[in-house]
């Protein structure tokens, strides 16, 4: 029990505490986009996505660009003569979260499909879920092969996987330079785990030789020792993937240590990630899907970039793009439906063959929801403080079991 | 016969300072016996050594003529010898009937009794605790939680109760009536007491051992020890001194 | 491996053990400090580090601010902060009974509060956080090159934990401090006003946390997973350092750097990870006191 | 008595009826399912963290242990999970004593901060299995129970029948805590809390009692750990971290340390807040740390906790005023 004196005192502490509360509550007052207005009974989507947590960046940048698709459909009409609504649903980067948003998606919004995870292992969590129960669930951007692996039913993922990522890197070493020698340096996350291990497969096929092979923990601080065990056995490229902030960390020590831009290779590139290399990165080639610097893009690929960076202040990349292109690939496929209808929208799904709508690069899903894979490689060329211009230096397509992923990341 | 209590040779040091050095204790069935010393000569140390709550550099402690050394505190306690503390320690968050029940748990099987309170009603009697049964420890008076303590140890029917300044913060009223408490309990079970109020010891102890910096300078019968030049001179001294 | 290779792979591990080292310290001795005299074991300390981080990235990366004059509004600006604290989260456990687990639980909240303030404001407008280099260039040390920033945030570091040092050992209130650390009671029959030291080493400690999370970001790119990571070794490190000794809190800081850094030259990093976690429990178990403990 | 009584058979009966109420939304009855969920775990924490007075940062890691203990050998091994329940709840038992030896050692605090030494150690170590843990991408797919009839039928334990399961779980999980609380061992573990010291002194052997604790503690938590797998159907390390620890705690500390109501209170009202809070998700890391700080300075004690102690104060002043009178 408290001394009264204390007592006193806790009451002003209850007061401060309230005061914090106040001052949050305050922070956090951000304008919610209103809801589309169109005739008749929306048709609900339930997009499932970090929009707190570890990974809310993604969840929210992603989730905006999936709204401006909303809007724009709802703007010309809606689909089957219904506004599509977009249901945000917050799994706080949690998968077990996932896992229950889902289940609340389904048993009480009675949402005809759902979508929205950036990151895996919330994706996978909504996986089992829609699986087991037979809610048709489309992935925007989640790149663990697991989530189309053989017998899936009711999932279909628009991001190639990351296994296909490693192939795709290597495929570009290749072209660039053959028998090249690369290292690797990367955190322990399932995303570059799978990565690596496609890349680590192609790279005995393709007479590439890996020289270093570097895996941090989650939370490394410091690379520059790593950076110099890589130095010393001096490759012709470096594969470089931190998790988080530590992306950053890596590339700048690699860069202090006298590596060349031109030797740096990023497995993928988001748009803050490309903004934190920096000036000193120009030079240095990413992977990527979508890019406002892509040449040829149509207007609705314009137009999301230019609303999208009214919006956010930055443009999008190629997690704002497939999020976008993910409500426009529903779209689709419900009118291909005809019906709203689960198993219906599920086998529109499965034969639909059409394509990407910002980039107009081919829309087909294997037996297990796998897309059609393919990958950009770009050359950073400036970077300003919101904005960045790069360079298309290869293109590749591929088919999902080109290389056997599932066994690679089971 | 066998002693109650027999300390052979007993060592502790702490980096080096010996807190005590080859100090051999030994009692008597039914003595009472008591320990003086200045503030750090070892006596907690002794008790602490003896009950197990200190592992001993060397030396062996025999209770009733069985071994308890480098035995767990509550084994010590379940083969008889059981101690209290300088601070008085009762749960205070407990009522009384609690703090006896908990007290008697671990012993009544092993005197069989068939409830952990069988004998709890007299002792309440005879240390006046009665009416303050419900009450929480907590809100006892010292006298009354010092009392507490002792209806604490002598449920479990020990051979030998070890009291760590059994009067520590009592007034003069309380120091006597704890006294004749203590006088009428010499019957039931062995008492070594440690006190630093020389009235205590005197009126309670048929023995005395002397302890300055773990060594014993002097045993024998109070009225000897007082005599005691070396006592004096060690001790006793300095209690006249600050007592004047 | 080549000579040169081995220079290069030495340098990299004593500069990065240095730097890296010397950051945990600093935050490590303001953790140690705080329990060392209030009992106020932190929890939320990793959040008032990348408080601090993502204040200085705001004020330099949006408003365009110096990194200097940002890191000194920040430092500054700190005290204020850590004033209110104390009176209204601090102060009034004084004298509650184990307090330290009170603090802890709290602080626990506390930290639970600013993630969910950071997520929704800083974690909505990126994943990560990075400064321009303040100072850009490298120095070749031999065939190592360091970068002249990581070389001024090392610098810095040093004489911020020699300053802390000389003040805890020379100036009054640094030695009524420590005379708080070893033996309260004795301090407060000494006549140390207890009360007006617990106040200033709560600010003192908040001060070296936040100076920490400002060399972070200068040296470092960080995100909101920083956080929890830093508690972690902050606490680790004073526990095997011994509470309230900054010279443990220092000298594990070291080691703990050192061995971040070289463990990957003969193991892979991850059991880094692991390690400190292990020794922290063995430590804990063989002499809680910490090894620093007088 | 005997309303106490009538209001307990009442308490089992509602127990058992809410999942049939529930059962027209899935939603609704998930929130339930989950809510008997932290009836379980929280209950067994409260043995330890209420009655021993040992804070175990732990023990969602040990959750994690007979979770992951179960699912292997269900998914990997076609254990049936009735056989493999009790087998992961044993792992997480025996781990959980293992874990808790520190505590022999470690007095409250430091014995705390050890705890969440070890909580991220055990969530590190799940990532760094994936073997057996499916690494941060977590196990999916995690199918329900299956109940086996004669003549080698057998059909999934799904849907309203599962939280009956859980019910059913969570009754016996407060009903033990609660019979384990009155024993002998209960009345020292209590003692050990207040004092181990004067109890070791009193004859009674702390170190055992203890390490029981834990043992019974960490069974709970293993058992949870099963049932949540299956459950929920999906598990990953993040399930298992100390937030969950802290949440189970901060059910046990709102409810009322030491009490046996007090944790079932405290998970009826906070287990709800994440399902039901969905459309504020921005705040709700502030609310639910705000509630901690609100828990440990306004509610020491917890709610039920509190009740239950100024009901006592007021009869004890009574009692008091009537001696007085007399």
């Amino acid at each position: 029990m408290l001394s009264r004196d204390g007592k006193e005192a806790v009451l002003r502490s209850f007061l401060f505490t309230l005061m914090i509360l106040g001052f949050a509550v305050l922070v956090l007052l951000l304008p919610s986009p209103a809801a589309a207005q169109a005739k008749g009974e929306p048709i609900k989507i339930g997009w499932i996505s970090e929009l707190s947590g570890t990974w809310s960046f993604f969840g929210n940048t992603g989730i905006t660009a999936a709204q401006i698709a909303e809007e724009e459909i709802n703007a010309n009409g809606g689909v089957l003569g219904r506004p599509l609504q977009i249901i945000p649903m917050d799994n706080r980067t949690d998968p077990a979260q996932a896992a229950s948003a889902a289940r609340m998606l389904d048993t009480q919004n009675k949402v005809l499909a759902l979508s929205g995870p950036t990151s895996s292992d919330t994706a996978l969590a909504v996986y089992g879920y829609a699986e087991q129960n037979q809610v048709p669930f489309v992935v925007p951007v989640a790149a663990f092969p697991r989530l189309t692996r053989p017998g899936t039913q009711w999932t279909f993922r628009l991001e190639p996987d990351a296994v296909g990522w490693g192939y795709a890197i290597v495929k570009f070493v290749e072209k660039v330079k053959p028998g090249a020698s690369i290292a690797l340096i990367y955190s322990d996350f399932a995303l570059q785990r799978a990565i690596v291990a496609g890349l680590k497969y192609q790279a005995e096929r393709s007479g590439v030789s890996v020289v270093a092979d570097i895996i941090f923990p989650q939370n490394a601080t410091d690379a520059t020792v790593q950076a110099a065990q890589v130095k010393s056995k001096n490759p012709d490229f470096v594969f470089v993937s931190g998790g988080g902030a530590f992306d950053v960390t890596i590339t700048n020590q690699i860069l202090d240590l006298g590596f060349k831009p031109e030797q740096i290779i990023h497995p993928f590139g988001a748009v803050k990630m490309i903004l934190g290399w920096g000036p000193r990165s120009i030079g240095s080639y990413y992977g990527t899907f979508f890019d406002h610097s892509l040449g040829g893009l149509n207007d609705y690929a314009k137009g999301l970039i230019t609303k999208f960076t009214q919006r956010k202040g930055y443009v999008p990349a190629y997690i704002e793009n497939f999020c976008y292109a993910t409500v426009y690939l529903i779209k689709e496929a419900l009118e291909k439906a005809g019906a709203v209808d689960r198993t219906k929208f599920r086998d529109a799904m499965r034969n639909i063959n059409t394509k990407e709508i910002t980039t107009g690069i081919p829309m087909v899903f294997d037996k297990n929801g796998a897309r059609k894979e393919f990958m950009y490689f770009l050359q950073m060329k400036e970077v300003g403080k919101e904005t960045y211009k790069s360079q298309e230096a290869f293109y590749i397509e591929w088919n999902p079991e080109v290389i056997p992923v599932y066994q690679l990341a089971p | 016969m066998t002693k109650v209590l027999d300390a052979r040779g007993l060592n502790k040091s702490f980096g080096g300072v010996w807190a005590l050095k080859d100090l051999s204790v030994d009692q008597a069935p039914g003595e009472t016996l008591g320990m003086i010393g200045p503030n750090g000569s070892g006596k907690t140390t002794f008790i602490n050594a003896v009950t197990g709550h200190l592992a001993l550099d060397g030396g062996e402690v025999f209770l009733d003529g069985k071994t308890i050394t480098g035995r767990k505190p509550h084994v010590i306690a379940q083969a008889g010898l059981i101690r209290t503390y300088q601070a008085v320690r009762v749960y205070a968050q407990l009522p009384v009937s609690e703090n006896l029940r908990v007290a008697g748990l671990p012993h009544f099987r092993r005197l069989g009794f068939s409830d952990p309170l069988d004998g709890a009603e007299d002792l309440l009697v005879k240390l006046s605790l009665k009416e303050k049964t419900e009450a929480v420890a907590g809100s006892l008076t010292l006298f009354e939680q010092r009392r507490l303590e002792l209806a604490m140890r002598l449920i479990s029917r020990p051979k030998l109760i070890m009291l760590d300044e059994p009067v520590g913060g009592l007034n003069p009223g309380e120091i006597r009536e704890m006294i004749q408490l203590l006088k009428g309990l010499r019957a039931e079970c062995g008492l070594f007491v440690i006190e630093h109020t020389m009235k205590v010891i005197m009126e309670l102890a048929d023995r005395v051992v002397v302890l300055v910096s773990g060594e014993m300078i002097a045993n024998g019968a109070p009225a000897a020890i007082l005599q005691d030049a070396n006592v004096i001179r060690q001790y006793l001294g300095a209690v006249r001194a600050t007592s004047r | 491996m080549t000579p040169e290779g081995m220079l290069l792979n030495g340098l990299a591990v004593i500069t990065t053990g240095l730097i890296v080292g010397a950051i945990f310290s600093l935050v490590a001795a303001g953790v140690t400090i705080m329990y060392g005299t209030i009992w106020f074991p932190n929890a939320s300390n990793g959040q008032f580090f990348i408080l601090a981080a993502l204040l200085m990235w705001s004020l330099v990366a949006n408003w365009g601010l110096s990194p200097f004059l940002a890191a000194v509004v920040v430092i500054a600006g700190s005290i204020p902060f850590s004033l209110i604290l104390e009176k209204f989260l601090v102060r009034p456990f004084y004298n509650v009974p184990n307090r330290n687990i009170v603090y802890f639980i709290m602080t626990l909240g506390l930290a639970q509060i600013f993630a969910g303030a950071f997520t929704c404001t800083y974690g909505r407008w990126s994943d990560q956080y990075s400064l321009p280099a303040t100072w850009p260039g490298v120095i070749m040390l031999g065939p190592f090159p360091f970068p002249r920033t990581r070389l001024l945030v090392l610098l810095i570091a040093l004489i911020l934990l020699a300053g802390l040092f000389a003040f805890l050992r020379l100036h009054r209130i640094g030695r009524a401090l420590r005379a708080v650390f070893q033996n309260r009671e004795a301090a407060i029959l000494r006549g140390v006003d207890v009360r007006r030291i617990y106040r200033f080493s709560f600010v003192l400690a908040m001060l070296i946390i936040t100076t920490g999370g400002v060399l972070f970001a200068l040296a470092y790119a960080f995100d909101l997973t920083m956080a929890w990571n830093m508690a972690i070794i902050a606490f680790a490190i004073m526990i095997v350092g011994g509470p309230g000794s900054v010279l443990g809190s220092v000298v594990i800081g070291m080691i703990f750097g050192f061995t971040q850094a070289a463990v990957s030259l003969f193991a892979s990093p991850t059991l880094a990870a692991f390690s400190y976690l292990i020794v922290m429990l063995i430590i804990l178990l063989v002499k809680p006191s910490g090894l620093f403990a007088r | 008595m005997a309303y106490r009584r009538a209001a307990l058979v009442g308490l089992v009966i509602l127990a058992l009826a809410l999942p049939f109420l529930f059962s027209a939304s899935r939603f609704y009855a998930f929130i339930l399912g989950v809510t008997y969920l932290y009836i379980l775990w929280s209950s067994g924490m409260n043995l330890l963290s209420g009655f021993t007075g040992l804070m175990p940062l732990m023990y969602a890691g040990l959750a994690g242990v007979g979770a992951y203990t179960t699912v292997n050998l269900v998914m990997k091994f076609g254990v049936s999970f009735w056989l493999a329940m009790p087998a992961g709840a044993l792992a997480a038992a025996l781990v959980g004593v293992v874990l808790g030896l520190p505590s022999l050692r470690l007095r409250g605090f430091y014995f705390t901060l050890s705890g969440l030494v070890i909580q991220t150690a055990l969530t590190m170590l799940f990532v760094y299995i994936p073997q057996f843990t499916g690494g941060d991408t977590g196990i999916s797919q995690i199918p329900p129970p299956l109940i086996s009839l004669p003549g080698d039928r057998s059909f999934p334990l799904a849907g309203v029948w599962l939280e009956e399961a859980l019910a059913v779980a969570a009754l016996l999980t407060v009903y033990v805590v609660h019979r384990v609380t009155q024993s002998t061992l209960g009345k020292y573990l209590v003692a050990i809390r207040e004092d181990d010291l004067l109890t070791e002194a009193l004859g009674i052997g702390v170190t055992r009692y203890r390490v029981l604790a834990f043992f019974i503690s960490s069974l709970f938590a293993g058992v949870g750990g099963a049932f949540y797998a299956h459950y929920v159907g999906f598990v990953s390390p993040r399930s298992f971290d100390v937030l969950t620890s802290l949440n189970i705690w901060l059910i046990v500390g709102f409810g009322g340390q030491g009490t046996i109501l007090g944790p079932i209170v405290g998970a009826v009202i906070l287990a709800p807040i994440p399902y039901l809070m969905q459309e504020f998700y921005l705040y709700k890391d502030i609310v639910y740390g705000s509630l901690i700080v609100f828990t440990t300075i306004f509610l020491p004690r917890g709610v039920y906790g509190s009740l239950l102690f100024h009901r006592r104060t007021r009869t004890s002043a009574r009692g008091k005023s009537e001696a007085a009178r007399s």
